[in-house]
């Protein structure tokens, strides 16, 4: 891969939001008939680059070129005019035109006196639905297609602009197998093109067979560089994704006592968010003082999984309590029951104190029961006492976390429900906040599962694990046995 | 695309209605010509607003605003030198298009109900303005206007379809055009627009000097009409929620549903009036039960239920 | 032949005016009457339904109609009031306008007591060539348009007092109210900022100090002002005798929060609100002690027939009628009479005959300034014509304090108004 | 002399414009509607207060107790009958339900305003003051009513004060506001808080409405106005910030104030309106505002 100039060539690039730098010195360069993926956990701040590059953020320093040209700090559609294309994750078509019309937007000069369309547009419209496979729903409105066809009219929209650049965010986000592979195929046809492709995901995996080379960011700086296999083996890739050696405390499943009817049970667990299949036939169950753990990356459907538990959105399929389905109830009334969850954006009530935000959690103890509720808590989280008066806003990312989860124990649940508790956390913290689990697993009767992308935390409290991807579970075991077992379809 | 739109159902049928409506005069009373005349121009008021709504995403509180320049400063002009009638309406209409460049710009900075106010701020302004500065404008009063552009009733009813045809037209065919659909893109999903290449800040910018070109000429033909303009007739909030219940009751989106809203609105009113007071209240209670129940207003109705399938 | 000796013996009753009897006369002779029943006479009424100063104007008129049909009508013709509420919208009234003349095919108008309406209705009786009359709206720019350009505006006829001449008619009874009787020096001038205001000021401007007394502020504040406290408080920091006023459309609060203010000034002048009988139970007796210009009261049998009207009014609608009840009652019966007169409804001829009017109504004797004055089709007023009355509110009454030949009671205030005479 | 005239009247209004908008940004901060049937709603308290008072000769105390009431009720209905509805409703798309709520409850307004006409004419109506008199204070002769007014917003306002920082319920509205999905995860029922912001809303319109009504009086056409002006007040101090909201309140008290003085009461709303635009431009999200 010998061309000459890099069609698109970031270099230096720098993104800072208040306090925290979200970018730091990211450079890389896509050519003309290559694809490179631009991966990272969640936080890494791909996302940020790819704005940049877009010009919806302006970078504080560094460049982004295009065909040579300097366009950092240009209005996005002077970029998008000098042919970058964006494949958005979520597609918004126009609902009231047809999937023709859609396309036609694409092939529109940036004109205010074009009043009637030319026929050549037409045509060119036509041939690029045939191209992505529309040619079939042509005249239908958007809301009534599968959500694999909205995603091929933004890949046609972004092709009928004929970009030298394309960006594609996720592309496999929410497809089924089946229409993955028909994806792949037109992302490789753009780069048979010669066009310079960045695709932007979480992990490795899913784009293995697709890009030439990678990019792995973590924490808004690059870990990693090469071909796949290369990024695959880097040891800094692996430590983040997989974490290092484990030491693990699984007790065997058998040990709990309601063996037959598990504490929850979820069967065969679908939810659709507007067409996307966010999850599809999960089933998995939770003993009594059981601590399972969902391991999956961002967007492998973990908070709709919980969600879906705590009634906040509606599914398909049957989650059972004690044997009873909780079907029906209330998303108050299943946490005033005892499943309780910490939530992935943690929800806090940012300007009332912390002690405010725990009474909020006790607001179904008494007075005195409360009080005791907030000592014990307290001591499990010290940092917590000393910031009693403090607004929630003003604590730290990981006090805020610790915050949430002891607001969650506040209600005394029965089961405790984790998500992503480490999120953008810093190692220091992860380590309390591990410490204190430790603490509340060996002190406690608690059941808990917890969400995870984070594997490094998650496996050394777990006695199950289940990995989920895609919105599926894709394995289930004992923690000692994922590295070995779950490890490759993880990266 | 537009060839398609140009015999589609709707405009064959607004065709044949616009048809039927210039034989009226023929056969119905001089009367109810004055009120289908008044409700034409809130016809168009109400498209243009539902063009800002509709497919530039911008909810104007404020349309009273663009109609109330249009309109005084025609008329000012009309009672200060009695130059062509012609002329007070092209002035009419280009203070009003100044006015949308005013209103567009906030409305390129802030959001949702922040730009909702600020537009109805520039209604009181507007009102305050002409209150205060009665000497010009006759202040409470209201302005007289010397000339008319004709007292038959039979010709005030003819220009007023007239004008509203072809505005409506224009208007529908606009939003049916290429840059239709990008304005309709920018509205939607701004940042996507811009990465299709599109120049939002440009798209927004002329929907709102359309809206305001056409809420400034409808206003000023009204004026002219009436040979009287008063902050009640132009001007006041009520007027302005008049146009925005005639657009969103007729159906949002649809341009041409909003005529349809403005002229029930007004014919509903007229029917009621022997009852006094509770003529308002019925109307109001009317619209709201479509607005609760058939959000897709009346014309929406039809064409929803055309797209479902 | 019972109409004739019917009417006899009203023409009998009313000799003492001479418009009147030949009114009832006419109504004497009408053998044709009966014959057969032709097209009525149709009187289009446009008014305000939920104001109270405009809710009596329908009803009054149809008083009038009633009496002149119970009487065989006019040649026979019986007159039909058809009445629109405009809810006070200029808008409204000109389309309601639009109706009468194009749909109900009506011979005259009687219109609205807001100048604003008036003046918007006023091109239109002109373009559609139809005798319009107000019975309520004071602002002198409708006369001056009819001077303007009479012979294109000259269908409008102004049935109640020009703003001028009403501040003419506040000086008259101030000077022998306040200045005579009270011995005061000096007014400040409250009125609010509308179309009839500017030359009811430019009016009191004129003659208070003729009559010596001397203007020390004046205050113009907008009608939907709602909060007085600092108009009043300026008001009294110049430290006038008397609050001269001139409110009309603003409502209650003036008088509320003089009261609760305790303002310990007078007011003094014209107060359209204050003549309704609802004004004390609207204001909780805040308006005790205001003193306010009126074309009638209760009681106050300006002409012989002030109280029979009234009598019927109450009767009829269980309230007391509005100024411009009055005046649109009168107002049916001038355009009968012109009507009469002219021999028929045409607009040309009507004109005509109505600026021949010569006619005693409820407020005094009608005619309408001639042709070449700048207030033409305007009320004449002074001694013999319309000199209006002042009448002050006393616990809850109405009652009236000039002139003397017609006062039925002493000026009287409250606690905390502090009479500076003699000063 | 002028300045402590200015100082005091100024408060007293000031104190009825921070009512009127305190329950109106309330609702919009916990339950993130607009309210435009407020004006109306005030309205409606007002007249019922003069009706209970003057037409049934009720008394003044009973009278305001049953405005607030009625206020309170139609409160709820408006909850009920429109917003609730429409928040639920499958056929109108999420990013429409605002300018939905808002067409509605305007329309509501506008019935209400009319029903009123109807019923009691349009005319200016002044309720039966509890307090009468007048009392000089710093040589300023000041009716007692417009201290009483001053005197019970604030108590009004100090309530929901103490009702919101120091009762449990009260901290649950206040969390509703910053994050209702926080809440429903504590086990807490929205729908309740919402129906019990909505209460609290009418309590706090009808007492404002019917203070209103003895202080200056109202009439049919002051719905429109008085929702404008709370309107402008709310986002003058920022759009869910009470506390941003008394401060405007204050600053566009004064501000009509010292026109109306200094300048000329013709000119009264001018200023405010000039200030508000320029904040507009200058920092959208308003004096205070959070969003």
């Amino acid at each position: 891969m010998s061309a000459p100039a890099a069609k698109l060539e970031v270099s230096g690039l720098q993104k800072r939001f208040g306090g925290l730098t979200a970018v730091r010195d990211v450079s890389f360069s896509v050519h003309a008939g290559e694809i490179l993926g631009l991966i990272g956990p969640n936080g890494s701040g791909k996302s940020t680059v790819m704005k940049s590059i877009l010009g919806v953020e302006r970078p504080d320093a560094g460049s982004v070129r295009v065909d040579a040209r300097e366009v950092a700090g240009w209005p996005p559609h002077r970029i998008a005019q000098l042919g970058v294309g964006m494949v958005f994750q979520h597609s918004r078509p126009l609902h009231r035109q047809t999937v023709l019309e859609n396309i036609l937007l694409g092939l529109l000069p940036d004109r205010l006196l074009d009043l009637l369309p030319r026929a050549a547009a037409n045509a060119r419209a036509r041939a690029i639905a045939e191209r992505v496979g529309l040619t079939g729903v042509l005249n239908r409105r958007p809301a009534t297609l599968p959500f694999a066809d909205l995603r091929k009219i933004e890949i046609a929209k972004a092709i009928a602009r004929d970009p030298q650049v394309v960006l594609i965010d996720e592309p496999f986000a929410g497809l089924t197998a089946r229409e993955t592979a028909s994806f792949a195929k037109l992302i490789t046809e753009m780069r048979d093109d010669g066009r310079a492709v960045l695709i932007v995901d979480h992990n490795v995996k899913s784009m293995s067979a697709l890009v030439d080379r990678v990019y792995a960011m973590n924490v808004g700086e690059k870990i990693a560089e090469g071909t796949v296999a290369e990024v695959m083996a880097n040891e800094t890739v692996r430590k983040v994704y997989l974490g290092g050696a484990l030491t693990t405390a699984a007790r065997p499943e058998a040990a709990f006592a309601d063996a037959q009817t598990p504490f929850l049970e979820i069967e065969n667990l679908s939810v659709v968010y507007d067409k996307a299949q966010a999850l599809e036939g999960v089933s998995l169950h939770v003993h009594e003082g059981e601590f399972v753990a969902v391991v999956g990356l961002n967007g492998a459907g973990k908070t709709t999984l919980f969600n879906a538990v705590s009634g906040l959105v509606p599914y398909a399929g049957d989650i059972r309590r004690q044997g009873k389905p909780l079907r029906g109830r209330t998303a108050a009334m299943i946490a005033r029951e005892g499943i309780v969850q910490s939530p992935e954006g943690r929800e806090l009530f940012g300007l009332m104190t912390v002690g405010e935000n725990l009474d909020m959690g006790g607001h179904g103890l008494g007075d005195k029961e409360r009080g005791e509720r907030r000592e014990w808590l307290f001591n499990l989280f010290p940092i917590l006492k000393e910031r009693q008066r403090q607004t929630a806003a003003t604590l730290s990312g990981g006090e805020q976390q610790m915050l949430t989860i002891a607001r969650a124990l506040m209600m005394k649940p029965d089961l405790l429900i984790l998500d992503e508790p480490t999120l953008g956390l810093a190692p220091v913290v992860m380590e309390q906040i591990s410490k204190a689990l430790e603490r509340l697993r060996q002190t406690t009767e608690i059941t808990v599962l917890l969400g995870e992308q984070n594997v490094t935390f998650a496996l050394p409290h777990a006695d199950r694990v289940y990995v989920l991807e895609h919105g599926r579970i894709v394995w289930e075991g004992d923690p000692s046995r994922f590295a070995a077992e779950a490890g490759a379809m993880y990266l | 695309m537009l060839r398609r739109a140009l015999v589609s159902p709707p405009v064959l049928i607004s065709l044949i209605v616009v048809l039927l409506a210039a034989t009226l005069p023929l056969y119905v009373s001089g009367y109810v010509l004055g009120l289908l005349t008044i409700a034409y121009y809130f016809g168009v008021f109400s498209m243009a607003w539902d063009l800002l709504f509709g497919f530039a995403n911008e909810v104007n509180f404020g349309p009273s605003f663009l109609i109330g320049l249009g309109a005084y400063t025609a008329g000012i002009l009309d009672n200060l030198y009695q130059p062509p009638i012609a002329l007070c309406i092209a002035a009419g209409v280009l203070a009003s298009m100044i006015g949308g460049l005013v209103l567009a710009l906030p409305a390129l900075r802030v959001r949702g109900p922040y730009f909702g106010l600020t537009t109805l701020v520039a209604v009181l302004m507007l009102q305050n303005f002409v209150v205060v500065a009665a000497s010009l404008t006759g202040g409470e009063i209201g302005l007289t206007i010397p000339d008319v552009i004709s007292i038959d009733d039979k010709v005030n009813y003819w220009i007023a379809l007239g004008f509203m045809a072809v505005s409506g037209a224009i208007l529908y065919g606009l939003t049916r055009s290429p840059v239709g659909l990008i304005l309709q893109a920018s509205g939607q999903d701004p940042v996507q627009a811009g990465a299709l290449g599109f120049n939002v800040t440009k798209h927004k910018l002329a929907a709102f000097l359309v809206s305001a070109f056409f809420s400034g000429l409808a206003g000023a033909l009204m004026a002219f009409y009436l040979g009287t303009a008063s902050v009640g007739t132009f001007i006041d909030v009520t007027v302005g929620v008049q146009v925005i219940i005639g657009a969103v009751l007729g159906g949002r989106r649809t341009i041409l549903g909003a005529v349809l809203g403005a002229v029930f609105l007004v014919a509903l009113g007229e029917t009621l009036r022997p009852l006094g007071d509770l003529a308002t209240f019925i109307v109001s209670a009317v619209a709201l039960i479509v607005v609760l129940f058939f959000p897709a207003g009346l014309l929406g109705m039809v064409k929803g239920a055309r797209e479902a399938t | 032949m019972a109409p004739y000796e019917n009417a006899a013996a009203r023409s009998a009753a009313l000799r003492g005016s001479l418009g009147a009897a030949s009114v009832a006369l006419m109504f004497a002779i009408a053998p044709s009457a009966w014959a057969d029943d032709p097209a009525p006479i149709k009187i289009g009424v446009i008014a305000e339904a939920q104001a109270v100063a405009g809710s009596s104007i329908p009803q009054a008129a149809q008083i009038a109609a009633d009496e002149i049909n119970a009487k065989g009508g006019v040649d026979g013709r019986k007159i039909e009031i058809v009445s629109y509420d405009n809810h006070s919208s200029s808008a409204e009234s000109v389309r309601a306008f639009q109706r009468a003349v194009n749909e109900d095919h009506v011979n005259a108008v009687i219109g609205s007591y807001i100048s604003e309406v008036v003046l918007a209705l006023e091109p239109w009786a002109s373009r559609l060539k139809t005798v319009f009359i107000t019975p309520g709206a004071a602002s002198d720019v409708i006369t001056q348009n009819i001077a303007k350009d009479y012979e294109h505006n000259k269908y409008t006829f102004h049935g109640y007092l020009t703003s001028g001449a009403l501040a003419g008619l506040v000086c008259d009874a101030a000077k022998d109210m306040l200045v005579d009787g009270l011995k005061m020096k000096t007014a400040v001038i409250m009125s609010e900022d509308a179309a009839w205001t500017g030359p009811l000021d430019a009016g009191y401007e004129a003659c208070l100090p003729k009559i010596g007394l001397k203007v020390l502020d004046h205050i113009r504040f907008s009608p939907d002002t709602t909060d007085f406290t600092p108009i009043f408080n300026k008001i009294e920091a110049s430290k006038p005798d008397v609050i001269i006023t001139g409110v009309s459309h603003v409502g209650t609060q003036p008088t509320v929060q003089w009261k609760s203010q305790q303002v310990p000034i007078p007011m003094f002048g014209i107060a359209s609100q204050a003549t309704n009988s609802t004004f004390w139970k609207d204001t909780n007796g805040a308006t005790d002690g205001v003193i306010y210009q009126g074309v009638s009261g209760p009681g106050v049998a300006v002409t012989p027939k002030t109280l029979p009207f009234v009598d019927a009014f109450s009767k009829k609608y269980g309230n007391m009628p509005s100024y411009a009840g009055y005046t649109a009652y009168d107002d049916v019966y001038i355009i009968a009479d012109a009507i009469k007169r002219a021999g028929s409804a045409d607009s040309g001829k009507l004109v005509d005959a109505m600026e021949k009017t010569d006619y005693v109504g409820t407020i005094g004797r009608v005619q309408f300034l001639p042709k070449g004055d700048p207030h033409v089709h305007g009320l004449k007023t002074g001694e013999g014509l319309i000199t209006g009355l002042m009448l002050q509110w006393q616990n809850g009454k109405q009652v009236n304090m000039w002139p003397a030949t017609l006062a039925n009671g002493k000026l009287e205030f409250p606690s905390f108004v502090k009479i500076a005479s003699g000063k | 002399m002028l300045f402590w005239q200015i100082l005091i009247d100024g408060f007293a209004i000031s104190s009825l414009y921070a009512l009127g908008a305190t329950g109106f940004t309330l609702i919009f901060g916990v339950t993130g509607v607009l309210n435009l049937s407020h004006g109306a709603i005030m309205v409606a308290a007002a007249v019922a207060a003069w009706a209970a008072s003057g037409n049934f000769g009720a008394g003044a105390y009973v009278g305001a107790v049953f405005g607030v009431v009625v206020a309170l009720l139609l409160a709820l209905a408006t909850y009920y009958l429109i917003v609730r509805r429409l928040q639920l409703s499958r056929a109108v798309r999420e990013e429409e339900k605002e300018i939905f709520i808002l067409t509605a409850t305007l329309l509501w307004g506008i019935m209400i305003q009319e029903a009123i006409a109807y019923l009691f004419t349009n005319n200016a109506k002044t309720v039966l003051p509890i307090v009468d008199g007048v009392v000089t204070i710093l040589g300023v002769r000041t009716p007692a009513n417009e201290i009483f007014t001053a005197f019970v917003c604030w108590a009004t306002i100090g309530a929901l004060w103490l009702f919101v920082n120091r009762t449990l319920a009260g901290k649950a509205v206040l969390a509703a506001s910053m994050n209702p999905r926080g809440v429903t995860l504590l086990g807490i029922e929205l729908s309740t808080v919402y129906v019990g912001v909505w209460a609290i809303y009418g309590a706090l319109a009808g007492v404002a409405g019917v203070l209103l009504g003895m202080f200056l009086g109202v009439s049919s056409y002051s719905a429109g106005p008085l929702t404008a002006s709370a309107f402008s007040i709310v986002v003058l101090g920022g759009l869910g910030s009470v506390s941003g909201s008394l401060i405007a309140a204050y600053v566009v008290g004064y501000l009509e104030t010292l026109t109306a003085y200094l300048i000329s009461p013709a000119y009264r709303a001018i200023p405010a309106l000039l200030l508000l635009v320029a904040v507009m431009y200058v920092r959208p999200r308003g004096l205070l505002g959070r969003r």
